[in-house]
């Protein structure tokens, strides 16, 4: 339930009104909720709205432990697979 | 770990139940840690009774009904379903945004334009703006058919089905927490349930990782004999939530006494409802409807299944005269519900890999 | 098609439209096909001016290939292509597909009363081009009007007429465990960039789609490996999914992927997670997946990879025994799931 | 064409109808295509189940005719035929028009969202009871589904592929001055059975629909003075003067008619007085016009009267030199006539 | 201009509307403009309605009046084309 | 006949110009009979103002036009006609009666529904009905664009010209007067002019042989120096014509002051318009339509062969820019528009049927 996904603010284009940067792609969503997002800041979109926004310092900390996580448990021996360039 | 302890977390948002199926993290989970899928997916939980309403407003009040995808195959009376109900002529749109919902209506003077309007607290705040705006703007042919629901009053349920009866609700160990209703609510409104009935829960984000993370901390929790409220999340979900969203939702919306959630039955102060001051776009007051409740089918166990009661494959029916392409109960409508997920993601369990010996190439 | 009767104005491209009069068969429906379908398709087959084209035949040996598809793609023109370019590629590729080599096309057109000319003659134009490039001339068409609110625009139908050089074997019933599943390239473009211009879900992109004919990558891949090849298609709509189980169900196989191996272009991966779409179920029109028997993989990979169209090839699984047919997939997150059908339609989703 | 996957319901028929999903291309396509589409058209090379169909090639000496038609009639059904056997018979009849047998069809469909499966399923089963009939297999096809409101409840593309015998040399372009002008039989009953069916001009009549596979009068023709047939042409869209107006621009030639030897059927005169049409404008489906040498003309007439579907068959005039190419007409009045192209639509008329 | 066929009334059903027989076609016309047609009588119809009627006994008086004419004019020398059975 | 005398007959109706035409009666003619094709089509003589109201209705006022099929081909202004205006999105029906129009408008009763009436006095007292039924159903959404003209006027119009000034009109020799025109309003009408004006006007059926004996009868005329009235048509034509038809007009109905031919210019008394008890089903007063004239292509020789003082090779333009399918003036677009059926059926005449030597057979 309630896919959302992160996206740069790229641009303020209208009160209550932003375009977004997801991983290449632009949309223009709606700040209406998180009326003070700033440029380069990252929120969370979900149906066309930003409904959070994501605090860099807890998002770097986040990536850390995943990081451990990830050694611990030695979740997939991705060396064995072939991968691309851009293999998503 | 604990040798010999068995862990029974249930994810309640249906995100995670995705996330967990989609990316095989079942089978990563030692034996001894068990995931009950919850009823955290708006679609699923949606009554039969609810979807009879939209079609309702199409077929017989002549509305343009718009609509998120995920509601259009849900099975509801007689065979219908929304998608059934716009092939037998039902001007039925699927939007992506409320907003979209809104244009909508301004293209379209002479029709009335109704949002059915599905979703927990993530989706509730987008459909309170669609309502701020469509005021602002003084549109009289806009209204919202609101089925927004509440999810610490159906986690709250569960529990209390879980206490009043043994057996007839799973034995729950801790919760998952959801990611992005959280966002707007934050954690503070899970602590009162995590006190009262002693749960753990971990709210997680929507990676993998952030699902492997928290079902870890879930299981810290458990071993220490803890019930906290812990906060996987932190990037996103602050204690107090999104401010803005919730004032603005509390200007628009407030509680149903009571509101009919398929498999839960019905739930007290479980939903939202448009407040009297926007009357004029609550489609439940502008259009002559009637809800009648409709019971589910016999043979669907989608009720205990939302209750982490059964799993899917308890269920007679699952694979066989209810399919993803012929979904009898909601389960199975939403690719996040428990019954579809298992269904697309989780059938291969009994069928072990195997290669004929004369094929020794890579793959 | 018919001859020139004695119209004396030409068509007025830049303003008019198509009406009802364009489809009755008579001097207005011959002025349509002869300045704007015969002048742009232009070849000898195409000027017999017959009720249906005649045509050598291949040489002897050869088993004939017929294939057709509608389009009828919304919208009209999208990033990459439009629907003309489409019709073309989608049936060459369907010829080739059988390991045939493509040698004809028919088009037949049904049109909207109220369609721009100047955007029929883009689409035509587009059309005759890709057919040009593809070397497959459109021999014989036809053209019917619909009135307004009872068509959109334009749909073309075509037909392949295709020619399968004796030795070639190649059926979607053909793969066999043990068998390696090759990918020309990444997937999802197509998809992604039609309903990147879809108004009510529009979002920008650099994303084009991936249409393109090929059956000059298959003729490499059936040469690097005479017999080798076993089964040839086109991940089109369902995707790549739907198209592997349909190989897993007709070759009565299983199918294991890995997840990590198959290309998806990041802007392909965001516009999917925005829109809550799975990259294997969306639609590809450039794009084959082929099983080939195990030592001929290296041969056909590198004869793929050598290919303008196959550059980006892979490895991406491989043929098991499986009395279920299921494709089963190793996740990139090293987990194992099922990958299934399409169910019903792929709808942008919310949760 | 793909194979059975594992859905388990069949569809409901009787109060089923199409929906989006049933042109997505997954599960719910997969079923549509095979318990409605396949198991009506069963053959074997539709069960080959692959993106075309693989088919033997004819004799060496043979060329290839191919033809393509899109079939968009309305109302569907109508007195003697529904768009689903004219789809057989329209392009069975242009392969032969060119001198070929015909071999194989392919069928596209663009089906309209909301369209009753039971009306479907009545089109499918004439078309393949004609095709069925006629000995010539559908062996490929395709299936779209576009939204309510984008299409016209069912239109069907069909190709056809025939081979043309060594020594048969019919085209268009072939009429010399003193051929003679044969016609298989009455005119306009196609186009005025599907009029009467309109609702705003609804009438009664007893007519039918000529529509009919001509493929086997075309053979007997063919055999009864060989090299004597030089033009096949089926007066449809358009009726027997746009035809003939054809024939003279593309053989460079002038015609003379007798209009009263051009049979009419008595209620088709009627009803074409009643809407201000003229019966040679008037659509045909199973009627053929054929220039023969005049040396031939007897053989081959006789030929078409022994033949079920030409028993009325008759001449109808002569081919002149002409450099404008008109075809001219001497009335039954006694007075003489150009007899036009179509101008437009042939509109009912007040006046 | 004005279309019109005389058509044989083969029914009255309702007021203002009959069906006539033309050539073996049916139609239901409207006959506000003729109400005192009868069953059997001939009607000329235009548009949908019947605007007036064929008196029986002029209507040979013209025929035998054309037959007379045919033969004076020699109008067209119809025995050399070749007819058919339905020809027009 | 008289040796070296001349015939000039017009053939005020389209009916008979296209029997003339179709049939091959011209050639049938002695040399010194000639025909001249008059006002007599419908369509023909509708000016281009006309044509853009009742497109403005479709396109500016979202109307629905019902209109008989001779008139959607008609040129109007800006490369326009109802043709292209439905393929520009215009709801453009083409009926077969008017009742069907009334149809339409109780079926879409949301809708405006506009009937574009055309004709003489023939296809007048069907619209009548209409209306009169239109009114006893009190329909509010139906309405009449009324273009309905008059037979007599015109013919005194023409005849005036030709007085007024030598050489702008024909000289003419008599009248074939109008089949069913006439079984509505009798032979009677005639009277007056034929007296005033010593033309001859004989009443003719639409049967190649009425034609044929209609011809006859002026040529007896003439050359006995009669200008009478008479009744080839006698099976169909009365003196008085139908009289429950004229009464049903005169009620719906009456004379405008004057109205716009095309080709003719203003004629006093010479259309009708919607009586003030009808207003409400007058497109006219219903919408703010305002009729702005608009002069016809300068190279088109309609006014002269509309007025019999031309033929249609007489135009620069006839046969190469004018066609059926491209037409320019109106006289090009009904198949009884005088250059029309001169395209269709007559232009064999400067090209013998030649048969090469070779070829003997019969055909
Ligand atoms: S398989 Fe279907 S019927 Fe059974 S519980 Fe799941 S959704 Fe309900
Ligand atoms: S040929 Fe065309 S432009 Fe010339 S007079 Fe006739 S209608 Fe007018
Ligand atoms: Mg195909
Ligand atoms: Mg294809
Ligand atoms: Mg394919
Ligand atoms: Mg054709
Ligand atoms: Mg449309
Ligand atoms: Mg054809
Ligand atoms: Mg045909
Ligand atoms: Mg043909
Ligand atoms: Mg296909
Ligand atoms: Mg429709």
């Amino acid at each position: 339930m309630c896919l959302a996904i992160p996206a740069r603010v790229i641009a303020l284009t209208g009160p209550d009104e932003a375009v977004v940067d997801l991983g290449g792609i632009r949309k223009t969503v709606s700040i209406a909720l998180v009326p003070d997002a700033a440029i380069g800041e990252y929120v969370i979109v979900h149906v066309g709205h930003a409904i959070g926004r994501i605090d860099a310092a807890e998002a770097a900390r986040t990536l850390a432990l995943f990081g451990e996580l990830a050694a611990q448990a030695a979740l997939a021996d991705t060396s064995t697979m072939e991968t691309t360039t851009w293999a998503r | 770990m604990q040798p010999g302890r068995r862990y029974n977390f249930m994810e309640f948002c249906g995100g995670h139940t995705h996330a967990i199926s989609r990316y095989g993290i079942a089978e990563l989970l030692p034996p001894a840690v068990r995931m009950i899928h919850g009823p955290g997916c708006p679609v699923c939980v949606l009554p039969i009774g609810r979807i009879d309403l939209a079609i309702q407003l199409a077929l017989q009040h002549g509305a343009i009904v718009c609509t998120y995808g995920d509601t259009m195959r849900v099975p509801a009376s007689h065979g219908l379903s929304l998608t059934k109900a716009k092939a037998r002529g039902g001007d039925i749109r699927m939007v992506y945004a409320a907003t979209d919902a809104l244009r909508i209506a301004r293209e379209n003077p002479d029709r009335e334009v109704v949002f059915f309007a599905i979703g927990f607290e993530t989706t509730t705040p987008p459909t309170a703006v669609a309502l701020r705006d469509a005021e602002r703007a003084g549109l009289t042919n806009f209204s919202v058919l609101c089925c927004h629901v509440l999810t610490p009053a159906a986690i709250t349920h569960i529990l209390a089905s879980a206490d009043a009866s043994e057996g007839s609700a799973a034995p729950l160990d801790g919760f998952v927490g959801p990611a992005h209703v959280s966002i707007v609510i934050g954690s503070a409104p899970y602590e009162p349930f995590a006190r009262a009935w002693r749960q753990p829960v971990v709210i997680a984000g929507f990676e993998p990782l952030d699902v492997m993370q928290a079902i870890l901390m879930l299981v810290r929790q458990v071993n220490d004999g803890r019930a906290e409220v812990e906060n996987e999340f932190t990037r996103a979900v602050s204690r107090d939530g999104n401010r803005t969203a919730q004032a603005l939702v509390d200007d628009v919306f407030m509680p149903r006494d009571s509101f009919e959630w398929r498999g839960l039955g019905e739930v007290p102060h479980s939903a939202l409802q448009i407040r009297p001051g926007f009357a004029a776009f609550d489609a439940e007051r502008k259009f002559p409807l009637t809800y009648t409740p409709v019971a589910d089918n016999k043979a669907c166990e989608c009720g205990p299944i939302l209750r982490g009661v059964k799993q899917p494959t308890d269920c007679k029916i699952f694979g066989t005269v209810c399919t993803p392409e012929n979904p009898v109960g909601a389960c199975m409508v939403s690719s996040e519900g428990a019954c579809a997920a298992h269904y697309a993601y989780g059938r291969f369990r009994d069928i072990p890999i195997r290669v004929e010996a004369a094929a020794g190439a890579a793959a | 098609m018919s001859t020139r009767p004695d119209y004396v104005r030409p068509l007025d491209i830049k303003h008019g439209r198509i009406d009802m009069g364009h489809g009755a068969g008579g001097r207005a429906a011959a002025q349509l096909i002869d300045e704007l379908f015969a002048r742009a398709f232009h070849n000898r087959f195409l000027g017999q001016g017959n009720d249906g084209a005649c045509l050598p035949a291949p040489p002897p040996g050869h088993r004939l290939v017929l294939a057709t598809d509608g389009h009828v793609v919304s919208p009209l023109f999208f990033p990459g292509g439009d629907v003309g370019c489409l019709s073309v590629h989608g049936t060459v590729n369907d010829v080739a597909m059988c390991g045939a080599v493509p040698l004809y096309l028919t088009a037949s057109f049904i049109l909207e009363e109220g369609f721009p000319l100047a955007d029929l003659q883009r689409i035509v134009a587009s059309m005759a081009a890709a057919a040009r490039e593809a070397g497959v001339p459109i021999v014989t068409g036809d053209t019917k009007v619909v009135e307004q609110g009872k068509g959109d625009g334009v749909f073309i139908c075509t037909t392949g007429l295709g020619a399968v050089p004796p030795g070639v074997e190649v059926s979607g019933a053909n793969a066999r465990p043990g068998d390696v599943l090759l990918l020309s390239g990444s997937i999802g473009e197509h998809g992604v960039a039609v309903l990147s211009q879809r108004e009510s879900l529009g979002f920008e992109t650099s994303i084009t789609s991936d249409t393109a004919a090929l059956h000059t990558l298959v003729a490499a891949m059936l040469h690097s490996a005479p017999g080798g090849v076993r089964v040839l298609r086109d991940p089109t709509r369902g995707g790549l999914a739907t198209t592997l189980n349909e190989i897993a169900r007709q070759s009565a196989v299983g199918l294991h992927l890995q997840e990590a191996a198959i290309p998806v272009l990041p802007q392909v991966d965001a516009a999917c997670e925005l829109l809550g779409l799975d990259p294997l179920y969306v639609a590809n029109e450039g794009k084959l997946v082929a099983v080939v028997a195990p030592e001929a993989a290296d041969a056909v990979l590198a004869a793929m990879q050598a290919h303008p169209l196959g550059r980006q090839a892979c490895r991406i699984g491989m043929v098991t025994d499986d009395p279920q047919h299921f494709v089963q997939m190793d996740t990139r997150f090293g987990g194992r799931r099922v990958v299934d059908w399409l169910s019903g339609e792929q709808l942008p989703r919310i949760c």
